[in-house]
């Protein structure tokens, strides 16, 4: 195997790795540059790939499940909101609760409902998203460079791949040229100018939020659904975090954030790669390594390294009026 | 006696169709048999574990069986705190008279559906997938290494491992990615051994239309046709048979050691994958099974010395 | 009229409020009991006497209690700064191998007391390096010390992992922890302490920690109210721009406080490590860290209120394993939702009740 | 409910009222900050409020414009009776404001600031010819020019405040709120303004503008209310009124102007200030190239309008802020490095001009804020407080300092303003400092607050201390100063002596004249 086959590879399963953290950076974005910190985009995706995975099981549709995976995950951005707008409650003590809320509760459930100590029942395949082969893949195959590009890369993902994908120019139209992706960008910098402009911005933030919990549910859902066939415990496995730190990479803009969220993928997809493997002149690296790398690279980056990332003016706090 | 039989699961969780799985079907047989009721517990971490051990010697339960080298310092532990009480820990030793050890040979199961492995590879490429990095689960690959080579000498086998962590045991996602990986290396035969991150390698495995190999349980109805063989471990045997003794008075202490001898390893061949096995994969499993027992073929186990000479 | 000036008397706001708050949360997790078919009047009682009803019992509660006391207190410690250290968790679990290392070495020589003050400033030695990156990326490059902290539990996790599976481990075993410490490397079981009011502690592990957790109470509370750093402190938690009039030099007082903040984490790691299982095993802190924010919002940040918090959460962490035992359809993550609601209503949603109990409290005060 | 305060209605002959309140009322907690309001302003005019700060100004309007909520009242526009739940609901009653402190996204460009909220489609591509038409018909009518591309962030205030009128407009406001617009202007841009008010009242379009003062009230409206303590104590048509009657009803008696003191009698230099230049965090330069002296025994004040580096520079000589070049010295040396715990060692006292933010901790206890800045003292106890020590020294200053209630176990945020503020004084001057510099000593204090505080400023100076003064209250500098420096756009611009007039002074904060 060459080392073009290896690239190809790798790449490939870079891409199946960001589709989550992609879904999940582009929800932070919304709720973050309406101003609300959403450190529980970690509980929202586990609640939402719990949800889809069960609706899935039930029902044998995929579509089902994707639809119970957002609405799931848009019940939590709405108790998020109902915390830290309506209450002004703490936004990172909000999230950091309802990260604890889904993490237990997908477990209880799953083991009072499968009997599995918390996973759900294999999806049957009709339950599942599963790769969709694009026309001419198998033509293409044997063309040097692009075909392989195209038939391993680009083609035979899942229908949400090519979602997520989709995405990140409707997340930059809608934040960058409707007159909500206006509003949301003014109520993160400066909330007053929103109440004053005659907009609420309770009502403002609320839609972001519903906007990041219907994200969500897609991160969640690709996880249960597409990626796998069941629901697992903790299977978001800190994809929340990483997204959240994504965000801040990529300074909180959509294309950026796409590809911070590829380079994540990237080092997820290339340490499974070198696991057990020996670099030359180096030696085998530790496995660890590479799973800390992301964390790393995100402390790396925040020390300023590549220039300050400022994040929106009014973020974290709850909007007031009378003292 | 009276038997109060007990099972406390590995981290993997009871259903993963699997390891925890073989062993809830050895309670479940006992409990058809004899209608004696049994009570299981499936720990999440390391802590969880010696307190369910604790919790079922100190209710009375007797025996205990525990089902993962996790517990063998929780048991070590406990088993000394209660002298009277049967214990079974399974893949690993504790050394006490009350506590019976259950090693499996798995080199021995993993050369046979090794054997098939190398046979049913288009390729010449297959590949390996365990679950935690550890002696045991290297002790899976080298016999099946092994066991390819002895049918196809040039063929390439690819090891991956999950994890470090019990997590590696329950991380499918992580299974089916790597799985993919290989595939896209060119091996079209993919053994798992890593519990219920298996599924996700038998899942990817069906998704791509390659074959996979199943393991501890039958896994073969999983996936039928894409599923080549399933390296069953009787986990179940130790299980029943620890309930079974103490029933009938007959407990004792000490190793034991199940091979493809004593029928505690074996590569599974039935409905479900009937259409894949040749006559002649079928033969050369069975001249396989006959050497090892004859001991003209000696599969090395990897735990001896930490290494594996192919 | 806004009610959010209006000032109630302490009692009110330290005592009745959180109460209801925390009744909501045991009100929704008993929906959740119930939704799921089981009596949540049944489960309660499992619970209350799986935590409290045997000295064994108490022991498990107070071995609970013990390592939220630590992760509690260091969660307050950085609040007071105005900082909040999510970050507890990995500062933990790092100090575990601060202790390790301290047992391991002095184990065959010394006896545990001797050990002790070693594995103390070991352990928080340990955890304060691991506080010191986030606290040091705070001071000088004003990166938000929330993310920051959340990436060193991660980082923190992969590092002890290597260590774990790669050093510690002992060679042809196959669990990747250390080996067991010896009788100079365990801190000794407090078995008088549950003898004194007729119990008997059985297998509990609580030991020798559940003291020094007390003790630093009593030196958190000295220090934030007693002493010029914690007014410093405090100072910079309510107004950094007053901080900065008043010449207290906010970088050495993060760096300084988060420090604190980490090792109090770090010590956190003598009950599991050196009190209960005598080895240093994976992920040995189990969410602790986590816990102690939840300790910490609960008990006001006062080191009295994180006692009663932490109390409250070593009953629900024991009496949810004798609670999952009892009826197996509830798992021990019920504890999670629990812990989670009690987060969200104290924590998150603590005004949520305030203009009610204003307007009753101003109708029955006649004002 | 009808009001039982007077209520003055104005004879501006043929035109009828285009605002009523009517018996409004707010209470922000404790705080009472209107009280039964009753107000008219009839249609086409330009109407005042005056007011001390505090009064109640920003609240009454702000309830008007929708943003806050009143308790109690009516409010009729245009004679009829409208209820204003939120902004929108202001704006669709045509009512527009310029509030004191400005609603712009600063990141935002002109444009997007101009179309928030009154974008005209879910899509921005609709708005946005419409919408850079419209401003380019507002500018020509007006003489309201601004790039509506530049970010909003790096236009200065003056020009941000003509964002602030042009959105006003934008939405097609009848009714104008200006709250104290003129704050960050300097004289020369305030006429402007002013000028466009004038063009807009011609237009039939009514204005109400926010200030305390009375020289723009005189200048430009037609009538004018006083408020005081959350009321309005008196309506009157400006032609009809002295800048004399309004002051004293500004503050309930008759003012004293000025301050008794005697001669000045200058020593050594305390405090000098050598080519100093002071950049923000964004790297704009806020003080440049500022030099001078202050001697002991004598107070020097600092004049100009807000936002013209003063702020900056007293940070920097208090060590808070650290210089981008120059040189600052005390008694003779230089104070570079040194942060503000050394500088107070060194004998300099600071009282800042935000006691909220920068001179108190309002969660604290009273004790706790009488030691801050001085809390390494040895006297207030080694690694730990000196707790006795400490609370005997606050008891001993709200004695000598009259600070209400005499309690210092209360929460420092449950002190009025004016005792909040004595708080600071007494700490800062108890001190026994050489030098003193402080910041708007008296913003949002009452008059008796007022009196006591400048008497004790003096009795510095006649201490031999040296004083360096920064108010944006002329009179305030007037009556105080031994010699006044005017800032304008960082620069020190000329010096007076205390005896200078309004009128030099005003040119030269303009930056117009030396
Ligand atoms: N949002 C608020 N919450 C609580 N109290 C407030 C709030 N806004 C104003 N106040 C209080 O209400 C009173 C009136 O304030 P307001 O801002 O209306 O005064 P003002 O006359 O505009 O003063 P200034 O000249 O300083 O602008 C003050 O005591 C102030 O502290
Ligand atoms: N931020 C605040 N939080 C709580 N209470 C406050 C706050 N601000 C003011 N108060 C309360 O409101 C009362 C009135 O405050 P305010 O500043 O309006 O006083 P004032 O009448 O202007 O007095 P002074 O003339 O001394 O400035 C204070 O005595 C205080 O008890
Ligand atoms: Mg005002
Ligand atoms: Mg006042």
């Amino acid at each position: 195997m060459d080392y073009f086959d290896i690239f190809i590879s790798i790449l490939g399963s870079a891409i199946r790795l960001s589709i989550p953290l992609l879904f999940t950076a582009l929800a932070g974005l919304f709720s973050e540059r309406a101003g609300i910190f959403d450190i529980g985009l970690e509980g929202k995706i586990l609640a939402s790939a719990f949800a889809s995975a069960c609706a899935a099981y039930w029902t044998g549709n995929a579509w089902a499940g994707l639809a119970t995976g957002i609405a799931t995950s848009i019940v939590f951005s709405l108790v998020h909101g109902f915390a830290s707008i309506t209450n002004r409650g703490n936004q990172i003590v909000s999230g950091v609760a309802l990260n604890f809320v889904a993490a237990g509760l997908t477990i209880v459930l799953g083991a009072a409902w499968f009997g599995q100590g918390g996973r759900t029942g294999q999806v049957p395949a009709s339950g599942r998203f599963s790769g969709i082969t694009l026309p001419g893949a198998e033509m293409m195959r044997d063309v040097p460079i692009i075909g392989p590009l195209y038939a391993n890369v680009i083609s035979g993902n899942n229908i949400l791949t090519y979602i997520a994908f989709l995405m990140v120019p409707i997340s930059w139209w809608i934040l960058y040229r409707t007159r909500f992706g206006l509003r949301v960008r003014a109520v993160g910098e400066n909330p007053g100018a929103v109440d004053t402009a005659g907009i609420s911005v309770a009502w403002l933030r609320y839609r972001a939020l519903i906007v990041a919990g219907f994200l969500c549910g897609f991160a969640g859902t690709y996880l249960s659904i597409a990626q796998s066939a069941a629901f697992i415990n903790n299977m978001s496995a800190g994809k929340g975090y990483i997204a959240l730190a994504a965000l801040i990479f990529a300074k909180w803009k959509p294309v950026p954030v796409m590809l911070a969220c590829l380079l994540f993928g990237f080092l997820d997809a290339f340490a499974n790669f070198m696991q057990g493997k020996a670099l030359p002149g180096i030696g085998e690296v530790p496995v660890q390594i590479f799973q800390a790398l992301p964390y790393i690279l995100t402390c790396v980056l925040l020390a300023g390294f590549i220039g300050v990332a400022r994040p929106p003016k009014a973020g974290g706090a709850p909007y007031t009026k009378e003292r | 006696a009276e038997v109060k039989p007990a099972l406390v699961y590995g981290t993997g969780g009871k259903f993963d169709k699997s390891f925890n799985e073989a062993a809830a079907a050895g309670a479940e047989r006992f409990k058809a048999e004899t209608g004696t009721e049994y009570r299981d517990f499936e720990p999440k971490d390391d802590t969880q574990g010696e307190q369910a051990i604790r919790n079922f010697a100190s209710r009375g339960y007797n025996p205990v069986v525990a089902v993962s080298f996790a517990w063998t310092s929780a048991m070590e532990k406990v088993a000394k705190e209660y002298p009277d009480t049967k214990f079974v820990i399974v893949d690993s030793v504790v050394d006490l008279p009350n506590v019976r050890s259950v090693l499996y040979k798995e080199e021995e199961g993993s050369y046979l559906v090794g054997v098939l492995a190398g046979m049913a590879s288009k390729t010449g490429k297959v590949g390996f997938i365990g679950g935690m990095d550890i002696p045991l689960i290297r002790k899976f690959g080298c016999g099946y290494v092994q066991g390819v080579k002895a049918v196809k000498s040039d063929a390439q086998v690819f090891q991956n491992m999950t994890g470090t962590t019990g997590a590696a045991w329950n991380d499918p996602v992580r299974g089916g990615e790597l799985t993919k990986n290989q595939i896209d290396q060119g091996a079209d035969v993919i053994y798992a051994a890593a519990g219920a991150t298996g599924l996700g390698v038998l899942q990817t495995a069906a998704d791509n239309k390659k074959l996979s190999i199943g393991v501890d349980s039958n896994q073969n109805h999983l996936h039928p046709g894409s599923v080549l063989t399933s390296m069953v471990k009787r986990v179940d045997l130790a299980v029943y048979n620890a309930y079974l003794d103490v029933k009938d008075d007959k407990f004792t202490g000490g190793i034991q050691s199940l091979g493809v001898k004593e029928d505690g390893v074996s590569a599974a061949i039935d409905e479900n994958n009937k259409s894949l096995i040749t006559p002649e994969m079928q033969a050369a499993v069975d001249k396989a099974k006959a050497d090892i027992i004859a001991g003209t073929v000696k599969v090395h186990d990897y735990t001896t010395d930490n290494s594996c000479p192919m | 009229m806004s009610t959010a000036s209006v000032p109630l008397p302490a009692w009110i706001n330290y005592g009745l409020i959180p109460l209801l708050n925390l009744f909501l949360a045991f009100f929704f997790s008993g929906l959740v009991v119930w939704a799921i078919g089981e009596s949540p009047f049944e489960a309660l009682k499992l619970l209350l006497a799986g935590a409290l009803g045997r000295g064994e019992g108490i022991g498990f509660t107070l071995f609970y209690a013990t390592s939220f006391i630590f992760t509690g207190l260091s969660v307050a410690v950085a609040i007071h700064a105005g900082l909040f250290n999510i970050g507890s968790e990995g500062q933990a679990y790092l100090g575990g191998l601060g202790a390790a290392l301290v047992a391991l070495s002095l184990d065959r020589y010394v006896p545990w007391y001797v050990t002790m003050p070693f594995a103390i400033i070991g352990s928080a030695l340990f955890g304060a390096a691991c506080a010191a990156i986030p606290a040091w990326l705070q001071a000088k490059r004003g990166s938000h010390i929330v993310i920051t902290t959340i990436m060193f539990n991660f980082i923190v996790s992969s590092l002890m992992n290597y260590i774990l599976v790669r050093v510690l481990i002992v060679p042809g075993k196959m669990a990747p922890e250390s080996r067991t410490f010896l009788e100079g490397g365990q801190l000794p079981k407090l078995d008088w302490l549950i003898g004194i009011f007729g119990g008997r502690l059985g297998a509990a592990p609580l030991n020798f920690s559940f003291l020094i957790a007390l003790v630093m109470c009593l030196l958190v509370w000295l220090l934030i109210w007693r002493t010029k750093l914690g007014y410093e402190m405090r100072t910079l938690g309510h107004s950094p721009t007053a901080a900065s009039y008043a010449g207290m030099r906010y970088a050495r007082i993060v760096m300084i406080t988060m420090l604190i903040s980490g090792g109090l984490a770090g010590m956190m790691a003598l009950n599991p490590v050196m009190g209960a299982s005598a080895r240093l095993q994976i992920e040995f802190v189990g969410g602790a860290g986590f816990v102690g924010i939840a300790v910490s919002l609960m008990g006001r940040n006062h080191p009295a209120g994180i006692i009663l918090a932490a109390l409250l959460f070593g009953v629900l962490y024991q009496g949810g394993a004798e609670l999952s035992f009892d009826m197996p359809t509830i798992t021990r993550d019920m504890i999670v939702v629990i812990q989670g609601l009690v987060i969200l209503f104290a924590g998150a949603l603590e005004y949520m009740l305030r203009p009610a109990i204003v307007r009753v409290y101003q109708q029955i005060s006649g004002k | 409910m009808t009001g039982k305060a007077p209520h003055l209605s104005l004879d501006l002959s043929k035109n009828e009222p285009a605002i009523e309140l009517v018996g409004i009322d707010k209470k922000f907690g404790a705080v009472h900050a209107n009280k039964n309001i009753n107000l008219t302003v009839a249609k086409g005019s330009i109407h005042g409020i005056i007011g001390e700060n505090g009064a109640g100004k920003s609240t009454l309007m702000s309830i008007l414009y929708g943003f806050y909520q009143a308790d109690q009242g009516e409010i009729r526009i245009s004679g009829k009776p409208v209820t204003i739940r939120d902004s929108q609901a202001a704006i669709a009653a045509g009512i527009g404001m310029v509030h004191q402190h400005f609603m712009l996204v600063e990141n935002f460009t002109v444009l997007e600031n101009v179309m928030l909220g009154a974008e005209g489609g879910q899509l921005l591509r609709q708005g946005v010819s419409s919408a850079r038409k419209e401003l380019k018909r507002l500018e020509d009518d007006y003489g309201l020019d601004v790039d509506p591309d530049a970010v909003i962030e790096e236009l200065p205030v003056g020009r941000q405040q003509r964002v602030e009128i042009l959105k006003a407009l934008y939405r097609g406001a009848e009714i104008l709120i200006l709250d104290e617009p003129t704050g960050v202007l300097t004289p020369a841009e305030a006429d402007h303004l002013f000028k466009v008010l004038k063009v807009l009242r011609d237009q039939g379009k009514t204005i109400i503008l926010i200030t305390h003062k009375l020289r723009e009230i005189m200048a430009i409206t037609d009538t004018v209310s006083v408020m005081r303590r959350g009321e309005i104590v008196a309506t009157r048509t400006t032609t009809e009124t002295t800048v004399e009657e309004l002051a004293e009803l500004m503050v309930g008696r008759r003012v004293l102007l000025r301050v008794e003191k005697g001669d000045a009698n200058p020593g050594k230099v305390l405090l000098s200030v050598k080519n100093l230049t002071v950049k923000d965090s964004r790297g704009v330069t806020m003080v440049d190239d500022v030099s001078f002296d202050v001697r002991a025994g004598e107070i020097v004040g600092i004049a100009g309008v807000a936002g013209n580096g003063q702020s900056e520079l007293l940070e920097a000589i208090a060590g808070i802020r650290k210089p981008a070049s120059g040189e600052i010295l005390l008694d003779g040396k230089p104070t570079a490095g040194a942060d503000p715990a050394e500088l107070r060692e060194r004998g300099l006292a600071h009282i800042p001009e935000d006691r909220h933010h920068m001179g108190l901790v309002l969660k604290f206890e009273e004790y706790e804020n009488s030691i801050l800045g001085y809390h390494r003292e040895s006297r207030f106890g080694g690694a730990m407080l000196n707790l006795d020590e400490i609370r005997k020294q606050a008891e001993e200053q709200i004695a000598k300092y009259d600070i209400r209630p005499p309690n210092p176990r209360l929460k420092t945020a449950n002190f009025s303003g004016g005792n909040q503020q004595k708080i600071v004084v007494a700490r800062e001057i108890e001190r026994n400092p050489d030098v003193l510099i402080i910041g708007q000593p008296t913003r949002g204090v009452d008059i008796g607050a007022i009196e006591f505080i400048h008497k004790r400023i003096i009795e510095m100076r006649d201490a031999g201390k040296a004083v360096l003064l920064v108010s944006v209250e002329l009179d305030e500098i007037r009556s105080l100063s031994d010699r006044i420096l005017v800032m304008f756009a960082g620069k020190v611009v000329g010096e007076q002596s205390g005896e200078a007039n309004e009128q030099a002074l005003g040119l030269m904060m303009a930056g117009i004249a030396a």
